[in-house]
């Protein structure tokens, strides 16, 4: 029961209010529905902690098991502890050591990951925009326009370059765009009705 | 030598110096006002002064570079027009960021907390609190930034829902203002803005052909005309050549890799 | 600490990070490792006091013992059942909080999924054939549909329609490529600006 | 398997019954007095709280140069009139969001300037909150449709029919790529990307190509590795991949902490996969769900490994980048197409066909649409795009 049937009812039950709830305009209903949004918000928030309670278990297992790293380990739990502790003891207002940290630890280190991207574009680009067939021709040829297009060199050498980079951006880039996405709305329709009716049910395991 | 298989690391040298070199140059280019742009501009214009707009911050730390720029300069116009700011954040990184934005710009302007501005935050499970708002924003947001009850602030005592905001303004580096125009936009009919990165942009053309999205500013090339409109020079127009170069050694390696193909079947 | 050299080592801080992410270009080394556990240990811990300080303490402390609300509890208890993943024999507990994630997100998709991405994109497509672009979307979108049809062998004509459908998406990519090429180089710009005029004063 | 069949056949008809009857329990009212020269009625559509008060600027009923119109309201019984707001004659539409619903109300409207002037009263009207917005009656069309759409094909299929479904490119590449994992001695890394929570279908879609990988996995006895963002998606994964192990009868290699939360933050998880793949040099990688901007760091260090890459996404912007640094890129809706093709599930399969049914009828909408909007008329067009 509470492995299986259980679960499946409460899919049910809330994927249809979830589907019913948005063509009725009444209080009642619309109470009723954002009380579950905020349910699901909580239910998130604990889910989280669950995620860096297993973080802990993790790391902690290396630890003790000297596996492959594990200093690294050490590295992590006491960045999550310091964090964490600066956070609840020391708050998290201006001048407070969690923005410090937040602001020249966390935001340079990812916005340096981010930025690894404008390197592996041009790899990218030197590896993958080979005039093999074409298709790879009109790949190339979009890509080029549209790059010379946005910048102000483009237009030096001819207002064509930003007016064709523009009309290929609304036009056939759009209309193709278009499709994808309405194959994804169809894609993702049928998914989630096969999930309210219990169709779709491997995310439940084994009984 | 084949050039058909260049090292990857000479292709990151080359990309670093095309990029660093401009920036120390002190070259600028000329800049033409798209059409995007201009409508956002035109779309804040219009709101009468003393209006409420949601600033919403929906980025990583990891874009601030790209879309830094693009915000201050529409939040400097916000400010410069008289509008008071709600200032929140869907993503857990845009609240810190946002904070920082709004205070220091704030301060630049003479603006007060809670007199032109409040911050509320941030709330996770952003489709959530995206339809909450157009219900109810303080129960979505019970309390601001600073844990106080924000609607203890007279200027800002009124705000319910979003018929009380003029304009959503989502700061963003993904997908977010797809969620604010699939849910704020379609089921309250808010009207929506966004400033975003250019990666982004291409994305939105559906949205603001079909009018879901009054307009967007996107990348440095965005905040570039934006803050010409408004007439300044920021961080926009100083990365533009930076920029164009690196387009072009970008360009330029993918044609060797062709001609050397090329070479090599013959 | 005086506020200018908390400053000063902040700086300093954030160009040492920077360094060391960036050597992972040239290869995966222990300095980058450093950088990379450094950087999922803080972010877990920044995520963990902002979800409980955004969401755990206005929705369910606040909620409960200032106002009362005891309809929280459901959610709360729902939540809590999320703990027992750790525990293996009870795992399958957790599912009854995931089947009303999944179900209620599955529901409340269908009705914005048709109407943003499948209704509003018909409407938008349906433009007068006399124009040029006109017909270039018409035909873009259902070429691009067919392609997608998966009932039938992409041959004969429907074969050679399909194919146009691929030139489509290719001009898609292609775009999408290009565009996307400009704002990664902006984060390029965003990370050098940082080295060289706030960590080094090369430039003004 | 026949009573299931059944258990579900039953769910559908319940969902479409409650949709149905909740259609015709509490129809919209419709207001036949567009007619009337002026009136007032209970905004349609909404959830109470507001009355709509409508006029025609026609000279008859309102002089004509006159631009001002003020609007009075009581509840009726009382005595006092309140001022409302000011507009203008021209709007000839004033929504008063301001009504208790239950209170019957009477509004009069003053029209006048220095020269003339007129007032008339309308009422009295009560507000109400209705059931259902008429206003999305074409989003229930169009999930009716589906509904139906579903029905027929599941219906024809339990008649015994069996469906074609074309080969998907790149699919038998998965197939290829846990055993090219196997035969190196190397593990397979498959990680669902930032943009996606367990809300998102597509993340549901993932999931069950997931079930198809684990099984292959389990089967040659090779590692698998599930980094995610999302303790979320981490919590379904464990039990999907679990189950794909024990119903392979592997279940004594399955290793929990092989599934594994990493950060919530973008690029937090992307240095960590990145790692990951870095240090254990997987020969399969899978990049499926929705990414945003880490795409491309995956797929390039996954490349600069030498793995085998396979990638999908609805995420529109990282299709160009899976496209151009991966070995196979499922395009959108074949991310969901494949999770049917891979399992080989009659019943996943069965919604591949709705969905070509359903875009059978979309491209004939479109073609009726610009036909219609060569001639001028936006009616269709219009339909589908109101909300």
């Amino acid at each position: 029961m509470l492995r299986k049937r259980i679960p499946l009812l409460i899919c049910f039950v809330f994927g249809a209010f979830g589907l019913a709830q948005y063509y009725s305009p009444h209080p009642i209903v619309v109470s009723g529905y954002s009380t579950v949004l905020d349910w699901v918000q909580i239910i998130f928030a604990f889910t989280l902690i669950v995620g860096v309670l297993s973080v802990f278990q993790i790391h902690l297992k290396k630890i003790s098991r000297r596996e492959k790293l594990w200093g690294y380990s050490i590295v992590t739990l006491s960045a999550i502890i310091v964090m964490a502790s600066a956070g609840f003891l020391g708050g998290t207002g201006r001048g407070t050591a969690f923005v410090w940290m937040f602001d020249n630890m966390q935001v340079p280190m990812q916005s340096t990951v981010f930025a690894l991207l404008a390197f592996f574009v041009a790899t990218a680009a030197y590896r993958g925009f080979r005039l093999r067939n074409v298709e790879a021709g009109i790949l190339l040829a979009a890509a080029i326009v549209i790059m010379l297009g946005r910048i102000p060199i483009g237009a030096l050498i001819s207002d064509y370059i930003p007016a064709g980079a523009e009309w290929i951006l609304t036009v056939p880039s759009m209309s193709a765009k278009r499709a994808v996405l309405i194959g994804i709305g169809l894609g993702s329709i049928t998914t989630a009705l096969r999930v309210i009716l219990g169709i779709e049910r491997s995310y439940l395991g084994r009984g | 030598m084949d050039l058909t298989r260049i090292d990857k690391r000479i292709i990151y040298l080359l990309l670093l110096l095309a990029v660093a070199i401009p920036l120390l140059t002190k070259l600028e280019l000329p800049v033409n006002v798209g059409p995007q742009t201009e409508k956002v501009f035109e779309a804040i214009e219009e709101i009468p002064a003393g209006s409420h707009i949601i600033v919403s911050f929906d980025i990583e730390a990891s874009s601030l570079p790209e879309v830094q720029p693009v915000a201050e300069a529409m939040i400097r116009h916000t400010f410069g027009r008289d509008l008071r700011i709600v200032g929140l954040a869907l993503f857990s990184e845009g609240t810190a960021i946002g904070y920082n934005m709004l205070s220091s710009i704030a301060q630049e302007f003479g603006k007060e907390y809670g007199e032109h501005y409040i911050y509320l935050g941030f709330r996770p499970q952003y489709v959530s609190a995206i339809l909450g708002m157009g219900e109810d924003i303080n129960s979505v947001f019970p309390l601001d930034y600073m844990n106080d009850d924000w609607t203890e602030y007279p200027a800002f005592a009124k705000v319910r829902n979003y018929s009380d905001i003029s304009l959503v303004l989502s700061i963003a580096d993904g997908s977010l203002p797809t969620y604010w125009v699939e849910y704020a936009g379609s089921r309250y009919h808010q009207k929506i803005v966004t400033g975003l990165t250019a990666v982004m942009a291409t994305s939105y053309y559906p949205y603001t052909e079909s009018g879901q999205l009054v307009g967007m500013v996107g990348g440095l090339k965005g905040a570039a005309e934006y803050e010409k409109l408004l007439g300044y020079v920021g961080g926009g127009q100083r990365g533009m050549l930076a920029q164009s170069s690196g387009h072009l050694l970008i360009i330029l390696v993918v044609c060797i890799a062709n001609i050397a193909a090329w070479r090599k079947r013959r | 600490m005086e506020k200018e050299t908390l400053m000063e080592i902040g700086t300093f801080t954030a160009l040492v990070l920077t360094l060391l992410i960036f050597s992972f270009l040239y290869k995966e080394n222990p300095f980058y490792r450093f950088a990379e556990y450094l950087l999922v240990g803080i972010s877990v811990g920044y995520y963990l006091v902002i979800i409980c300080r955004n969401t755990i303490y206005p929705l369910v402390i606040d909620k409960l013992f200032v106002q009362g609300e005891l309809l929280v509890l459901v959610p709360t208890a729902l939540g809590c059942l999320m703990f027992v993943r750790l525990k293996k024999k009870w795992a399958y507990l957790s599912r009854l909080p995931l089947a009303l994630m999944i179900g209620f997100g599955a529901g409340i998709s269908i009705p914005a999924m048709l109407q943003a991405r499948i209704l509003k994109q018909m409407s938008a497509s349906m433009q007068s054939l006399l124009t040029v672009n006109g017909v270039v979307i018409l035909i873009g979108v259902t070429s691009t549909i067919a392609y997608f049809y998966f009932s039938k062998r992409q041959e004969g004509m429907f074969g050679r329609f399909t194919q146009l459908g691929t030139y489509f998406l290719m001009v898609f990519f292609g775009a999408t490529f290009g565009y996307t090429v400009m704002s990664r180089i902006s984060l390029l710009i965003g990370r050098l600006e940082f080295v060289l005029r706030d960590a080094f004063g090369i430039i003004s | 398997m026949k009573g299931e069949g059944t258990n579900i056949f039953q769910r559908w008809v319940i969902v479409s019954c409650l949709i149905l009857v909740s259609f015709f329990i509490f129809p919209s009212p419709l207001y036949a007095e567009a007619q009337a020269d002026c009136g007032a009625h209970d905004t349609p559509s909404d959830g109470g709280g507001s009355i709509t008060i409508f006029w025609s600027d026609s000279a008859d009923l309102i002089p004509a140069h006159v631009d001002t119109l003020t609007v009075y309201r009581r509840a009726v019984g009382d005595s006092d009139w309140d001022r409302l707001a000011e507009t203008t004659t021209r709007e000839k539409l004033f929504l008063d969001n301001n009504t208790i619903d239950g209170i019957a109300y009477e509004y009069r409207l003053e029209a006048k300037d220095s020269v003339s002037g007129t007032q008339f009263r309308v009422g009295s009207v009560t507000s109400s909150p209705q059931w259902f917005n008429a206003n999305r009656t074409v989003v229930l069309v169009g999930v009716l449709a589906c509904l139906a759409v579903l029905a027929g094909v599941m219906y024809i299929q339990r008649s015994g029919k069996s469906f074609y479904v074309r080969p998907i490119r790149g699919l038998e590449a998965v197939d290829e790529a846990v055993g090219r994992a196997t035969e190196m001695g190397k593990s397979v890394l498959f990680t669902p990307g930032w943009g996606g929570d367990i809300q998102r279908p597509t993340t549901i879609a993932a999931l069950n190509i997931l079930r198809y990988v684990a099984t292959k996995t389990a089967e040659y006895r090779c590692d698998l590795y599930f980094p995610t963002h999302d303790p979320v998606i981490m919590a379904a994964a464990e039990e999907v991949i679990h189950e794909a192990y024990i119903e392979q009868g592997q279940a004594d290699i399955y290793n929990a902490d092989n599934v594994f939360y990493t950060t919530s933050s973008q690029l937090g998880y992307a240095a960590a996969v990145d790692g990951l793949i870095t240090r254990y040099k997987p020969a399969a990688v899978f990049l499926l769900g929705t990414f945003e901007g880490e795409a491309l760091i995956l797929a390039e260090t996954g490349n600069s490994v030498g793995a085998m890459q396979v990638a999908g996404t609805d995420s529109t912007i990282q299709l160009s980048f899976f496209m151009v640094a991966c070995d196979y890129t499922l395009i959108g809706e074949e991310l969901f197409a494949a999770s049917g093709y891979l399992t080989k599930d009659s019943k996943i399969l069965a919604s591949v066909k709705v969905q070509d049914y359903l875009k059978v009828i979309i491209v004939t909408l479109l073609v009726v649409g610009a036909i219609m909007a060569t001639f001028g008329s936006s009616v269709l067009s219009d339909w589908l795009g109101q909300t």
